[in-house]
């Protein structure tokens, strides 16, 4: 028994005197700023910010001094939380969240077909065959590449053919804007509810050629804004109707003028500010990773 | 002393720390995704399971037997354990930088690794002298490397592969380990 | 360096206490667990031999060389103070390890009491069997004098048992456990 | 004259396709796999085909259950299912009874392949599964062996060996035709080589594996033969003894679950002779086929990992 | 969060072993019969229970930096106290739980809620959450080892059960019968939730 | 007569019968040829010519930059009527020059027979062949005189002259090796010459036998040149493949041929070649195969450069009815164009049309592992490896197991039982970690 006390004490003190020394000498400085960015940051690792993930960003922002609002997944608030942080200020970004917009209305019978595509379902291969499988080469392929990169699953194919945005689930966070090989993906302030949906910067003849609802350059809607928002823009036979979203006010007249039906408006969304991030990365995270790091 | 090659096949093959004595599954699941973290991670316990083998071996011969406190062999057994993962990876980071790279991160997940333990407690148990338990430590560390590499490579091709939502993840690795763990009864008897 | 001394101490403290309650605690069990082993021992004998009046741990003195081989133990039961029985523990090597097990022979007889296999670590649902009353009754009675022999159809001989179904290592093992007892009780018993 | 204002196709080259499909194939393994199923039908009668039956038919069944369940295409028409469960009629004995059989075919089906995302994805050889599954379940009842023909309770050659328990061996011409004890598709090795070769002729298995199986099973068993002074009848007893041809030819050469590397493959095939030998040799089972197939399998993604062949023109692959 | 919360919690919601993923060596390996799976679940309350009231009463004056090691100590502590009393009055279900009583030491779910709910809570709570974790951890043994004895065995706590008992499916009792059954019962569980979701 | 193989490969089925046994055929010489500007691998051509010019058979009317370029030269004399983009049978689109013919086939004034053909130094034979335009005509299209031009530290040993058309379908080179052997010959002695060797090997498929026969006829007597039979294998008219089966040298990953001492030359090339420097012709003309079971009378036309597809099909007399697709060159590595109206190349080697047909519709499978895309790559690739990186888009990781490797023969696909449209994804992970080096060297 006394033995026992004795033992039992001695290795505690030697334990505790190991520990201690090596807490002393080999502290890991992990700045705790770190995690406490990274717990605010949505977690999908989509990687719009330029760093490779979301862990990498929040070490930027600590050692490296990058900016405190590159997420564009988040809103303002956390960027006003990161900051906090790091006893900074930052920047008061817009409110309003960017989504992705699809400048294409091409859809199945609508554009005119090429030729009959058979191969692998991916934009990009696709993009090698004659620039893609319709007549019009600014259009959307309608293979799906936005679709699979999406890391927030808020791109799906619609049945024309087409990709649809879920405007509510978009985050803005540009992968999709980056991957698709046409560069008919756009990213919009949420609120911005007119659109011209087509990218064809031919002559207004060949483009009607190519496409049912096709911009013809015929400038009526430039003629018909009352606030100057919308122009023609581009040299002859490289240009197309461009909506100036700062002047827009979403008023419709261009929607109801355009002789090809090729400007939209769209129902508003519920939610205008940045999601939240914890609800995106309880979308996004695939739980618990078991690498056993928690145990630590 | 018992033949070694009997003590290494039992380990290593027939009664598989892992597939058959269920020792160490939580970092057989856990780092088990890649097969370069699984070689790490194997050599770090590897590494941990041969000292603390012989370290425990020391304390129960030489400090619990003598002063009759046999029955403080957990608490004492997991005190060394965790003091020997700490000094180990001081040690290590001082002398060997190229070896800490390549065990550092998985040193410390071994203190709740319960094969270290159990490896250590079942030596007593089976009443090993010092360099049975050695062996013993040793076969049963390369028993658990050579489970936790099988299964990574196993979970990297299953990567590719198509499992139903609800498998995805733990419920696949398991009834992988299941399949592995029926392959491996074809070992019984072979001493 | 005061801070180091400093947790050492309260870890040699809150140790020290876990000390005394495990000491405690064990002053309370060990005589418990150590009345048990000793019960378990003896009741395990008693299956096995059961007319003994006391029974006496000889392995010293029969197993000169100390425990090689796969005996154990020679247990020998006294009756009037003379040897009647002798109780062996022996451990031959079965499918999955060792099978530990009491063989005893009755002197005056010279055939084996009982045979009881007291831990096994064979297969669940078949090597396992040999732990069961079936399996061992099959030994009872068998002469002493003769080697047993393992067969898989019903035993036609006096001197056959009959193998458990599918775990012919494991009845294999026992049968040579039997035998190896069965040898040291005829040359140093009989 | 855009031939009558039709769409033509674009497609990336090639443009020329192969008759190769998986149905095709599998159905080559199946006609390969026939003379097995007469020599069994022969030697065991109506059990064996009772047996078949009922394999194949609880195979297909679970099949399209579980692809029905896990709300996939069903794919009973690429005859994968049907190869398994034939596959598992053979290493069956003709005793067994066909409930166990049944659940064999529904582990070797669900647990084996669909678990794992169905034809491609599986790591183990479903057939393989299935045997093991029942022989740890119900091993008296997946190890009752008897005579063929008259159907006499009695041991196989290779547990003669293993248990040494009376019984004369048979000799070698009964064990290559097939007149010995055994599962229904292990017994005769004459049958086994005829589909064997059918195989080859048709490509569908590559030599290597069965070559570096066989080769090593036959090397090693020759050196002990040596040892034992039995010469060459030794190793040509293992060689046709228990379920090595079958082994060799039909599983070991399992597409899904053996490596793609040329060197993987014969890797492989030495793998799996070793660990036959070694069971049979030193094991406590008599047969080590199965299982040294389903450890191989365990070892295919690091064998492929670690066999990877020379680049054209120099250069290695990295893992 | 009331302290109903803080007991439920622990049984399905964050289940030890079914959702966090913890503990899983022994519901592996001792699971083979209902007794044993009971007996298990019933020695690791007791630690988790003890260890639990202890840090939750020493919460304050436990130093930050040495606090792992002290919970180290204390869980050993209980975890040798509980294998001698075993030894003592219950020595059967000690044998056949053998070396995985001492094993609860390293069990990550002790250390675990030691670290996370004791040493930030009193008493009361911490017990409530020992036992919520303690009662979810024994229901998860049981479930994985009625499978397994049930289909292994032929018998549910040691009574036949007629129709499996003449030809019970031995390898569930089994090695790789562990791994099948935990695999099956976590795929279950997680096609049941992914049900729950869709229907929300 | 040596017989070599190289390792790999596929055996495919020939379709060679409807057209091995016809007699080339002058084609038909249209009204409009429409020229591309883009012939060869390389930056394109500019024009020189203006529209509204007239223009000459035989006068450059594009050259380009640079040294890997290839002229371009009017096949037919006529008006310069437009300079347009238009589709090209490389599958995208490309600047033509439209020339509409004046019948009148009035040669340029500087082309005319050489006297001293035999005289000419390796430099004036490299600037000959520059100067005509000529490129590779089994299809790859890269510029002849770079080929033939010394590169420092390396010799030219063995001039390997590609006889093979393992193509099926495809019979131009073995129709031109029977009826211009003596140009073939003729212009093999003049590569070897350029790159300073005495020796050339013919490689010719032993599928063939009337070829080999011919070529092994014209060789004899000409000392260093030899004529190789090799066995029937795809794709053994590639150049590593061919290289290796008729030298056993194996050409290092990334390394040209030259690195092992070896120039590589179409059959047709070596006629342009020697048509170029006796007669003083540039590429303008060639040998293509038109066949397929779309169309009514597969044959072998003597064609122009810049005729369309819809001409030589229509003297073909037409389609046989609804047509699936038209590919330009042969089946395996051959381009779909999605229209006739695309003209003939110096690279056009043939033209296969399919018809329409009821076929069962093969879906995509999961791999299977059978491995025959492994034991059919020539290139000893992993195929099914690299497809399963390119699915999980692990670009780089597709890089270290040497997608870049990829000839992209198609042997693979070919062979997949699964039918994955292996090449494909083999493509696209070039394509990307091509991309991904450009922007890695950009930076």
């Amino acid at each position: 028994m006394v033995y026992a006390v004795i033992s039992l004490a001695v290795m505690g003190a030697v334990f505790g005197v190991i520990l201690a020394v090596a807490g002393k000498k080999f502290a890991v400085e992990v700045d705790p700023r770190i995690e406490a960015i990274q717990k605010i940051l949505p977690g999908a690792n989509c990687g719009s910010c330029g760093y490779p993930g979301c862990s990498g960003y929040a070490e930027a922002i600590v050692l490296g001094g990058a900016g405190m609002s590159l997420c564009p997944v988040c809103g303002s608030d956390v960027a006003q939380n990161i900051a906090q942080i790091m006893g900074a200020s930052v920047d008061e970004k817009t409110s309003q969240r960017n989504v992705a917009q699809l400048m294409c209305a091409g859809s199945t019978g609508k554009a005119k077909p090429l030729y009959k595509y058979e191969g692998i379902q991916d934009c990009k291969a696709v993009a090698l065959q004659y620039k893609g499988p319709k007549v019009c080469n600014y259009g959307c392929f309608g293979l799906g590449t936005c679709v699979a990169s999406c890391p927030f699953c808020a791109i799906t194919m619609g049945e024309d053919g087409l990709p649809v945005i879920d405007r509510e689930a978009c985050t803005g966070c540009g992968v999709c804007v980056r991957e698709c090989p046409q560069q008919v993906l756009q990213l919009a302030p949420v609120g911005q509810l007119v659109h011209v949906r087509c990218s064809n910067k031919d002559k207004g003849k060949d483009a009607k050629a190519a496409c049912e609802v096709a911009c013809i350059k015929c400038k009526i809607c430039e003629k018909n804004c009352p606030e100057g928002a919308i122009k023609v823009v581009g040299d002859l036979g490289s240009s197309i109707a461009v909506i100036d979203y700062e002047k827009c006010t979403n008023c419709g007249i261009c929607v109801e003028k355009c002789p090809t039906k090729v400007i939209e408006k769209q129902e508003p969304v519920d939610k205008e500010g940045c999601r939240n991030t914890d609800e995106i990365a309880a979308e996004a995270s695939t739980g618990c990773a078991l690498c056993g790091a928690c145990k630590e | 002393m018992r033949d070694i090659s009997i003590i290494v096949i039992s380990a290593v093959l027939i009664n598989n720390i892992v597939l058959s004595q269920f020792l160490g599954i939580c970092p057989f699941l856990g780092v088990s995704k890649k097969v370069s973290s699984a070689v790490g991670m194997g050599l770090a316990v590897t590494f941990v399971l041969t000292f603390a083998g012989m370290i425990t071996w020391f304390v129960q011969q030489f400090v619990l037997i003598p002063l009759e406190i046999e029955y403080l062999q957990t608490i004492a057994f997991i005190l060394v354990i965790a003091s020997l993962v700490q000094f180990v990876e001081m040690v290590v980071k001082k002398t060997s930088p190229d070896l800490y790279k390549a065990l550092g991160v998985y040193l410390p997940l071994i203190t709740t690794n319960c094969a270290v333990l159990g490896v250590s407690i079942l030596n007593i148990q089976k009443t090993y002298g010092f360099l049975d338990s050695v062996v013993n430590s040793f076969a049963n560390a390369i028993g658990f490397t050579l489970a936790l590499v099988l299964m990574a490579g196993i979970r990297e091709r299953l990567e590719d592969a198509d499992i139903p939502a609800s498998l995805k993840g733990l419920p696949i690795s398991l009834i992988t380990a299941a399949l592995m763990s029926i392959a491996f009864m074809g070992f019984t008897g072979l001493i | 360096m005061r801070d180091v001394l400093k947790l050492g101490a309260f870890l040699l403290i809150v140790a020290g206490i876990a000390g005394l309650g495990l000491g405690y605690v064990n002053s309370l069990t060990a005589p418990v667990i150590l009345a048990q082993e000793e019960e378990n021992k003896i009741s395990g004998f008693q299956e096995v031999y059961s007319q003994a009046e006391e029974i006496k741990d000889e392995s010293a003195k029969y197993l000169p060389d100390g425990a090689d081989g796969i005996v154990r133990e020679v247990n020998v039961a006294y009756q009037k103070g003379t040897p009647a029985g002798v109780i062996y523990m022996v451990e031959p090597k079965g499918y999955g390890g060792e099978i530990q097990m009491l063989v005893a022979f009755d002197i005056a007889t010279k055939e084996i009491t009982a045979i009881k296999v007291l831990s096994n670590k064979e297969t669940p649902g078949l090597g396992a069997k040999c732990g069961e009353e079936f399996f061992s009754e099959r030994f009872q009675n068998k002469s002493a004098e003769g080697v047993l022999e393992l067969v898989k159809q019903e035993p036609v001989g006096d001197n056959q048992v009959m193998a458990i179904t599918a775990a012919t290592i494991t009845s294999k093992a026992v049968v040579e456990g039997v035998n190896t007892a069965r040898e040291h009780f005829v040359s140093n018993f009989l | 004259m855009n031939n009558q204002g039709n769409l033509l196709t674009v497609t990336p080259s090639p443009h020329l396709h192969s008759s190769n499909s998986i149905p095709a194939a599998m159905r080559d393994v199946i006609i390969a796999l026939i003379p097995a199923f007469i020599a069994s039908v022969y030697f065991f009668r109506i059990s064996a085909v009772l047996v078949v039956v009922t394999c194949i038919v609880t195979a297909v069944v679970c099949e399209m259950a579980a692809q029905k369940l896990m709300k996939r295409e069903v794919t009973v028409n690429d005859y994968s299912a049907v190869i398994t469960g034939l596959l598992l009629a053979l290493t069956l004995p003709a005793t067994v009874p066909l409930w166990v059989a049944a659940i064999g075919a529904a582990v070797a089906i669900i647990i084996g392949k669909q678990l794992f995302g169905g034809l491609g994805n599986n790591i183990f050889n479903p057939a393989l599964i299935g045997r093991a599954f029942l022989l740890a379940s119900w091993p008296v009842a997946t190890t009752g062996w008897v005579t063929p023909i008259d159907g006499v309770s009695t041991a196989t050659p290779l547990g003669i060996i293993k248990e040494s328990l009376g019984s004369e061996l048979p000799n070698l011409t009964d064990m290559f035709i097939g007149n010995i004890a055994g599962c229904l598709g292990e017994t005769s090795a004459l049958a086994l080589l005829l589909g064997a070769l059918y195989l080859i002729y048709k490509k569908h298995i590559d030599w290597r594996i069965p070559t570096g199986y066989l080769a090593t099973v036959f090397a090693i068993t020759a050196v002990v033969g040596m040892t034992k002074g039995q010469g060459l009848s030794y190793p040509v007893f293992h060689l046709f003894a228990g379920g090595l041809m079958l082994g060799a030819f039909f599983m070991a050469t399992d597409w899904v679950t053996t490596p793609v590397t040329k060197k993987g493959r014969v890797v492989f095939g030495i793998g799996c002779g070793l660990i036959t030998v070694l069971i049979r040799l030193k094991g406590g089972y008599p047969e080590g086929v199965c299982y040294s197939i389903l450890l191989m399998n365990t070892l295919a993604p690091l064998i492929d990992r670690y066999t990877k062949d020379r680049v054209f023109g120099g250069g290695k692959s990295h893992a | 969060m009331n302290l109903a919360k803080t007991f439920s919690k622990g049984i399905i919601n964050e289940n030890p072993l079914f959702r966090l993923m913890l503990g899983m060596c022994p519901a592996l390996a001792i699971t083979t019969s209902v007794e044993n799976g009971i007996g298990m679940g019933m020695a690791f309350t007791a630690v988790l229970l003890a260890s639990n009231v202890v840090v939750s009463l020493l919460r304050r004056i436990i130093p930050e930096s040495i606090r792992i090691p002290c919970f180290i100590v204390v869980i050993a502590s209980f975890v040798t106290i509980t294998e001698m009393v075993m030894h003592a009055y219950a020595p059967a279900l000690f044998e056949s739980l053998g070396i995985f009583i001492p094993l609860i030491v390293v069990n990550c779910i002790i250390l675990g809620r030691a670290e996370a709910f004791a040493s930030k809570n009193g008493l009361v709570p911490s017990v409530m959450d020992a036992l919520g974790m303690g009662l979810g951890y024994t229901l998860a043994l049981v479930t994985v080892s009625a499978v397994r004895e049930v289909l292994g065995a032929g018998t549910f706590l040691g009574i036949p059960i007629i129709g499996l008992i003449d030809n019970p499916a031995l390898v569930m009792i089994l090695p790789p019968g562990g791994f099948i059954a935990l695999g099956c019962i976590l795929a279950l569980l997680n096609k049941m939730q992914q049900k729950k979701a869709q229907s929300n | 007569m040596k017989k070599g193989t190289f390792k790999g490969g596929v055996h495919l089925p020939g379709y060679k019968d409807m057209t091995q046994g016809l007699g080339i055929v002058t084609a038909v010489i249209p009204d409009k040829v429409y020229i591309p500007l883009s012939q060869h691998i390389g930056a394109p051509c500019s024009p020189i010519v203006q529209v509204g010019e007239e223009v000459k058979k035989g006068q450059k009317i594009g050259e380009g930059k640079g040294f890997v370029t290839a002229p371009v030269h009017a096949s037919v004399s006529g008006k310069v009527v437009a300079i347009e983009t238009r589709e090209h049978p490389g599958g995208n689109f490309v600047p033509c020059i439209v020339i509409e013919n004046d019948r009148r086939e009035e040669w340029e004034k500087t082309i005319k027979p050489r006297s001293n053909p035999q005289d000419l130094s390796p430099e004036e034979i490299r600037k000959i062949v520059f100067e005509a335009g000529i490129v590779g005509m089994g299809g790859a299209t890269f510029p002849a005189h770079v080929k033939y031009s010394p590169v420092e530290g390396k010799k030219a040993e063995v001039v390997v002259l590609n006889g093979v058309e393992c193509e099926p379908y495809i019979t131009s080179d073995h129709r031109l090796m029977l009826e211009k052997a003596e140009r073939v010959v003729a212009g093999l002695q003049y590569i070897m010459k350029s790159v300073d060797c005495s020796k050339g090997v013919i490689g010719i498929e032993d599928n063939k036998p009337d070829a080999i026969e011919v070529m092994e006829k014209a060789a004899s007597g000409v000392p260093g040149i030899e004529v190789m039979s090799l066995p029937e294998k795809y794709p053994q008219g590639s150049e590593k493949q061919l290289i290796y089966s008729c030298t056993g040298r194996e050409v290092p990953v990334g390394g040209l041929p030259l690195a092992v001492g070896v120039v590589v030359s179409n059959v047709g090339t070596s006629v342009a070649v020697a048509e170029a420097i006796e007669e003083g012709k540039p590429l303008i003309e060639r040998i293509l195969t038109l066949n397929g079971d779309g169309v009514k009378s597969p044959a072998n036309y003597s064609v122009r450069v810049g005729t369309l597809f819809s001409d030589l099909i229509e003297q073909s007399g037409g389609y046989t009815g609804e047509i699936e697709k038209i590919i330009a060159g042969g089946p395996m590595m051959g381009k779909t164009v999605y229209t006739d109206s695309v003209p003939v190349i110096k690279g056009s080697s043939g033209v296969v049309v399919y018809k329409k047909k009821e076929q069962e519709v093969f879906k995509e499978r999961d791999c299977v592992r059978c491995a025959r895309c492994v034991d059919g790559c020539p290139q000893f690739l992993e195929p099914t490896t690299l497809m399963k990186l390119a699915k999980r888009q692990q670009w780089e990781e597709a890089e270290k197991n040497y997608a870049l490797n990829c000839i992209e023969c198609g042997s693979c696909e070919y062979v997949c039982p699964a039918r994955i449209p292996l090449l494909q994804y083999i493509r696209r992970a070039k394509q990307e970690i091509t991309a991904i080096n450009r922007a890695k060297a950009n930076k």
